[in-house]
């Protein structure tokens, strides 16, 4: 059968304003800043997230109290990227891992350097490698380094 | 349906901005529910989320809601219509024997986040009436409105008294988003036209809102509350798509699903059986059309019912004794929101918009252009 | 009382994500006939009535339409709306001036087709007018063509 | 409750890449003429309808409105269902509801994806588009270009982290995926209705594909189909009546959790290998279906894999072998069409993906070999129960169906 005509059509996401929670993010940003990482944690089965949300998907009770996490942690997983976003090759492979920190029962995505890709494990013990001058940005966390 | 299952709670929040995320919404109004009833979400048997994508601004817009409704490490689906579909949906699952208990959560930030008016832009036909650019939510019904007034030879006035009678009711009611104070058919009859006839105040406001509702199995019902509401009846229909080939002045999708519903309910003479109805009519014009759709006014006799307060609180059938969506259209929501308002009056807690004698209500819920689906379902207690 | 609203993010995404619709065969033949200057119908084999623009099925009869019809470029206006806003991408502006969205009944269907209408101004549209199809000067084989319909 | 079976499957005539010729809802049509064709119902015979898509892949809003004449639903109670992945199987879970609770008796469940008009990278990035911007605002980048919060450091990012770490608790090697990826685009080239099909494929041909993200390759993704699928259900009494033979429904379940890919406004608390939700999905289906041991009891499995290392680990999570077993029975030949597991005889969703179809045609396709009308594709063993499994969201949603060549005993 024959090709059709096209019409185009567009989703219109450029005329949303979207309310996002922050106070989580915020609190973990502006912390940063003292080499800090902080969470919320749930007054009533004690999880500790990061960044913390404002109730706990498991007892469903709101959570307000702040909780201090360490920047030492454990691969629970990884991947090694070979192209962006967008699919085009990156020009070195990058190792992403996700790590839970001490003291957080929640999971942290980040880039891992100092070791080859051919050496990194789960279960591996890493640090968060903080920046020299901070500014209460995430840039502040740089990557994560094996311990 | 003989009383299988009732509606045994809700909480709802509408406002044209609610200061709030989407988040934030479905657990406070959530946790508000449980703590009312005196449950945890382990209490709950099954969820039903109830959101659009298109205006939600993203893909599966369920996915960040599970948490919040209480919903993590639960059977939980998606209905993507109006919210009297998902109680719909709710009301099978409990009546299949699977769950006892399932909850309805809706809403929708169309007052803040987006226009209310993109979703219906997005249901348009994309090879033919989005690129043509003539339809749109308010200029399809403009011309029902036309196409409804001229059938009967009504005036534009109608639309102001249509407009007045609910204005007048949402002002009084705290569940209401839009409530003008002392609103009058002048402040209405001179508000701008949108497309003739419709005026702005005679359409509804974009509005922030949510409802979350708990249904419940004959025996939990019991167990959960003093008053439930029992779901007589529902019925739901699909007209086509193409205005043009459709009699704009009436609706085949709700008086079938009307017919449908009270059929299940056992009611013959919904005029005489029906002690009032909430109607999701989105426009002035639609709350007379619809209403004779699902055979609760006289064809041709809107204006004198009108005039004569028949369709008042007071009157011999109220309709839309909440203000209807004129007072808030939380898209998703609202056809919950007329089954929430319905229960209110049922329990005889519609404070100053309580009608008389409230036992048995009908509700209605719309979606498309023009009604093109509409769901109905009956109440009593 | 926490600021609730300071702890949120407010954000915007500059984007408008693209589609490509293909108009499928039905419309395809609807748009050839526009550029020769003639609008087209389709038939239903069972109930025998007709619809503009020409699509696939006839709901009612569970039947495939196979048969095209040209119609009459003149028809009378059934019903219209006087618009006097826009709706882009979902925002209400204030339109330049009020302009006029008909449902025309073409000779030959049995069903309105939604078009605009021009030449008449909105104090004076009537349901009920006989209108007549104004195309474009060159027609390229679009929808818009068919320019507008203006009183006979 | 009502017993409920499946009376009737309908496909459009390909699952491709691009259906150039038509709109919309005439390729839908075409399925729905299908259903009607393969069970000589008509639309008279036909109470309700669900359907079910992605619209953001498309940027249609209720398809199912502008295609009601299509779709045959004037006069119908129509419900749409979405839940992305799991899209096509949580329709027919609404279809199964419509008729177990008695509402319905005859339900037609449709969906689709015509993948071709919209682009499946912008519906699937409009997932997270309001939060990744957000992330943006706040100063992180989100590109992988430097820094934390980079996004998997590439574009299969989530699934590569599930990927890994189903390696790491699994003993399973890259080389085991690239196997399930050919051993499925083998079986696809006997199923009429898939799209990749290569009679050749080999893990060696597949290894050669380039990593995207590791253990990610090209070669273990699925890839973007338009087409439609249709399934009819019915209740036991008008079964009888209107159908030969029936696919009973013995059970369906499903189970969601958060969002199982870190983004830093969510929080993850899920492991998206460990994946409860099809551990308890699962549980609960065999408990409803009287199920005690699914590795003797269920006879073919249809697991929804968008990315081939998913078979291998679904088959796990549901209990069709322990956890570290699965590469061991593809070792041995058990997970092909003549093995003694065998699962996606159909080719899987790693061979054909039209989204919304893709958890539904697990479900007909396991029907299909209930019935013993799989052609080609039929599997060796008789198949009397058989479970079809679907995931969806950012891995969070599960769905299961049991179906089985007998209705369940009251």
């Amino acid at each position: 059968m024959e090709e059709t005509k096209i019409v185009n059509g567009a989703w219109e996401l450029s005329t949303f304003h979207f309310p996002i929670e922050g106070r989580g993010l915020k609190t973990m940003l502006k912390n940063m800043k003292d080499k800090k990482l902080v969470g919320f944690k749930c007054p009533q089965c004690g999880m500790v997230y990061m960044p913390g949300p404002f109730y706990c998907r498991k007892c469903f009770i709101r959570i307000d109290d702040e909780a201090e996490v360490s920047d030492h942690g454990e691969i629970m997983t990884f991947t090694i990227g070979y192209a962006d976003v967008r699919g085009n090759p990156l020009d070195e492979p990058r190792i992403a891992p996700v790590v839970k920190l001490d003291g957080c029962d929640s999971w942290i995505m980040g880039v891992l350097e100092g070791v080859k890709p051919e050496d990194v494990h789960v279960g591996m013990r890493v640090k968060v490698k903080w920046a020299e001058e901070r500014t209460g940005s995430l840039q502040d966390m740089q990557y994560f380094l094996p311990e | 349906m003989d009383n299988k299952v009732a509606i045994v709670g809700f909480n709802m929040a509408s406002a044209l901005d609610l200061e709030t995320t989407r988040e934030r919404l479905s657990f406070d109004l959530t946790r508000g529910l449980f703590d009312d009833l005196g449950i945890e979400r382990d209490d709950v048997g099954t969820f039903i989320i109830c959101t659009n994508d298109f205006l939600d601004g993203r893909t599966i817009s369920n996915v960040f809601l599970d948490p919040s409704v209480g919903a993590y490490m639960k059977d939980e689906s998606k209905v993507e219509m109006d919210g009297l579909n998902a109680l719909t949906y709710a009301c099978m699952r409990i009546l299949s024997g699977q769950y006892e208990t399932a909850l309805v959560a809706t809403l929708a930030l169309t007052g803040t986040q987006v226009s209310p008016y993109l979703h219906i832009g997005y249901t348009l036909d994309a090879s033919y009436d989005r690129p043509i650019k003539l339809l749109n939510e308010l200029s399809a019904a403009a011309l029902e409105a036309r196409s409804y007034l001229a059938k009967y030879g009504y005036s534009e006035e109608l639309l102001d008294d249509i407009a007045l009678q609910d204005l007048a009711n949402a002002a009084r009611n705290p569940n209401q988003a839009r409530r003008l104070e002392g609103v009058s058919k002048d402040q209405i009859a001179g508000s701008a036209y949108l497309y003739e006839p419709l005026r702005e105040l005679h359409c509804y406001p974009a509005t922030d809102g949510g409802c979350m509702m708990l249904l419940a199995s004959e025996k939990r019902a019991k167990e959960l509350c003093d008053k439930p509401v029992w779901i007589k009846g529902i019925g739901r229909s699909t007209d086509n798509y193409y205005l043009g080939d459709r009699d704009l002045s009436g609706s085949i999708s709700a008086s079938q699903a009307a017919e449908r519903a009270m059929g299940m309910a056992g009611i013959k003479d919904p005029r005489k059986e029906l002690d009032f109805a909430e109607i999701s009519s989105l426009f002035a014009h639609q709350e007379p059309l619809l209403a004779e759709a699902m055979g609760l006014l006289e064809p041709g006799k809107a204006a004198e019912a009108y005039k004569s307060g028949d369709t008042a609180i007071d009157g011999k059938l109220p309709i839309n004794p909440s203000g209807g969506p004129l007072g808030g259209h939380p898209i998703c929501s609202s056809g919950l929101m007329r089954a929430a308002e319905a229960v209110l009056q049922l329990r005889g807690e519609a404070g100053k918009n309580q009608v008389e004698k409230a036992d048995v209500a009908l509700a209605h819920g719309q979606d498309g252009v023009c009604a093109q689906q509409s769901v109905v379902v009956v109440l009593g207690t | 009382m926490e600021d609730i609203k300071e702890t949120f993010y407010h954000t915007v995404a500059p984007l408008d994500f693209g589609y490509n619709y293909r108009v499928g065969t039905y419309l395809q033949r609807y748009i050839d006939a526009l550029k020769d200057k003639k609008i087209l119908g389709a038939k239903c084999p069972q109930c025998g009535k007709v619809v503009v623009p020409p699509r696939k099925y006839c709901g009612a009869c569970n039947k495939v339409r196979e048969e095209y019809v040209e119609l009459s470029q003149e028809g009378t206006l059934e019903n219209y709306t006087v618009g006097h806003i826009t709706l882009e991408k979902g925002q209400v502006n204030q339109a330049e001036s009020p302009y006029i969205v008909g449902m025309i009944k073409l000779g030959g269907a049995d069903n309105l087709l939604v078009g605009k209408v021009a030449g008449v101004s909105p104090q004076e549209v009537k349901t009920g007018m006989r209108l007549k199809a104004v195309w474009k000067d060159q027609t390229e084989g679009e929808y818009s063509d068919l320019d507008h319909f203006e009183p006979v | 409750m009502r017993n409920v079976g499946i009376i009737g499957i309908g496909y459009t005539p390909v699952f491709v890449s691009k259906r150039k010729e038509v709109n919309i809802p005439e390729m839908i049509s075409e399925a729905v003429d299908a259903g009607f064709q393969n069970t000589g119902l008509t639309p008279a015979d036909i109470d309700a309808m669900v359907f079910g898509n992605m619209h953001t892949f498309e940027g249609v809003n209720l398809p199912h409105l502008w295609a009601a004449e299509h779709i045959r639903s004037l006069g119908k109670p129509v419900m749409r269902i979405a839940t992305g992945g799991t899209t096509g199987m949580a329709a027919f879970h609404a279809g199964y509801y419509h008729v177990a609770s008695g509402m319905a008796d005859v339900v037609m469940v449709v969906t689709y994806e015509k993948h071709s008009e919209g682009d499946a990278q912008v519906g699937l990035m409009g997932i997270i588009t309001p939060e990744v911007m957000t992330m943006l605002a706040a100063g992180i980048d989100v590109t992988g270009g430097s820094g934390m919060g980079a996004i998997g450091g590439g574009s299969a990012g989530g699934i590569s982290f599930q990927a890994s770490s189903y390696l790491y608790h699994s003993g399973a090697g890259i080389e085991h995926i690239d196997e399930q990826a050919a051993l499925e685009r083998r079986n696809a080239a006997k199923n009429p209705y898939a799209h990749l099909k290569d009679p050749e494929a080999t893990a060696e041909k597949i290894a050669q594909t380039p990593l995207v993200s590791w253990p990610i390759r090209f070669g273990h993704i699925c890839p973007t189909t338009d087409g439609a699928t249709v399934c009819i259900l019915a209740s036991e009494e008008k079964a009888a009546k209107l159908a030969d033979k029936v696919a009973w429904v013995l059970s369906v379940a499903n189970c969601a959790s958060d969002a199982t890919t870190a983004n830093l406004i969510e929080s993850q608390i899920t492991d998206p290998a460990e994946h409860l939700p099809a551990i308890i999905a699962s549980k609960q289906a065999y408990e409803r279906a009287g199920i005690v041991d699914p590795k003797k009891e269920i006879d073919y499995v249809e697991i929804y894999n968008g990315f081939a290392h998913q078979t291998l680990m679904y088959l796990e999570k549901i209990g069709m072998c322990e956890v570290g077993e699965a590469h061991k029975l593809q070792e041995a030949g058990e997970l092909e069409m003549n093995g003694r597991c065998p699962v996606n005889a159909s080719g899987g969703v790693v061979s054909t993906n039209s989204i919304g179809t893709s958890a539904l045609n697990r479900v007909t396709e396991a029907a299909l070999q209930v019935l013993g009308q799989a052609g080609e594709h039929q599997v060796e063993k008789d198949v009397h129960t058989a479970l079809a499994h679907g995931w969806g969201g950012l891995m969070q949603y599960v769905t299961i169906t049991i179906l089985g060549d007998k209705p369940k005993k009251a």
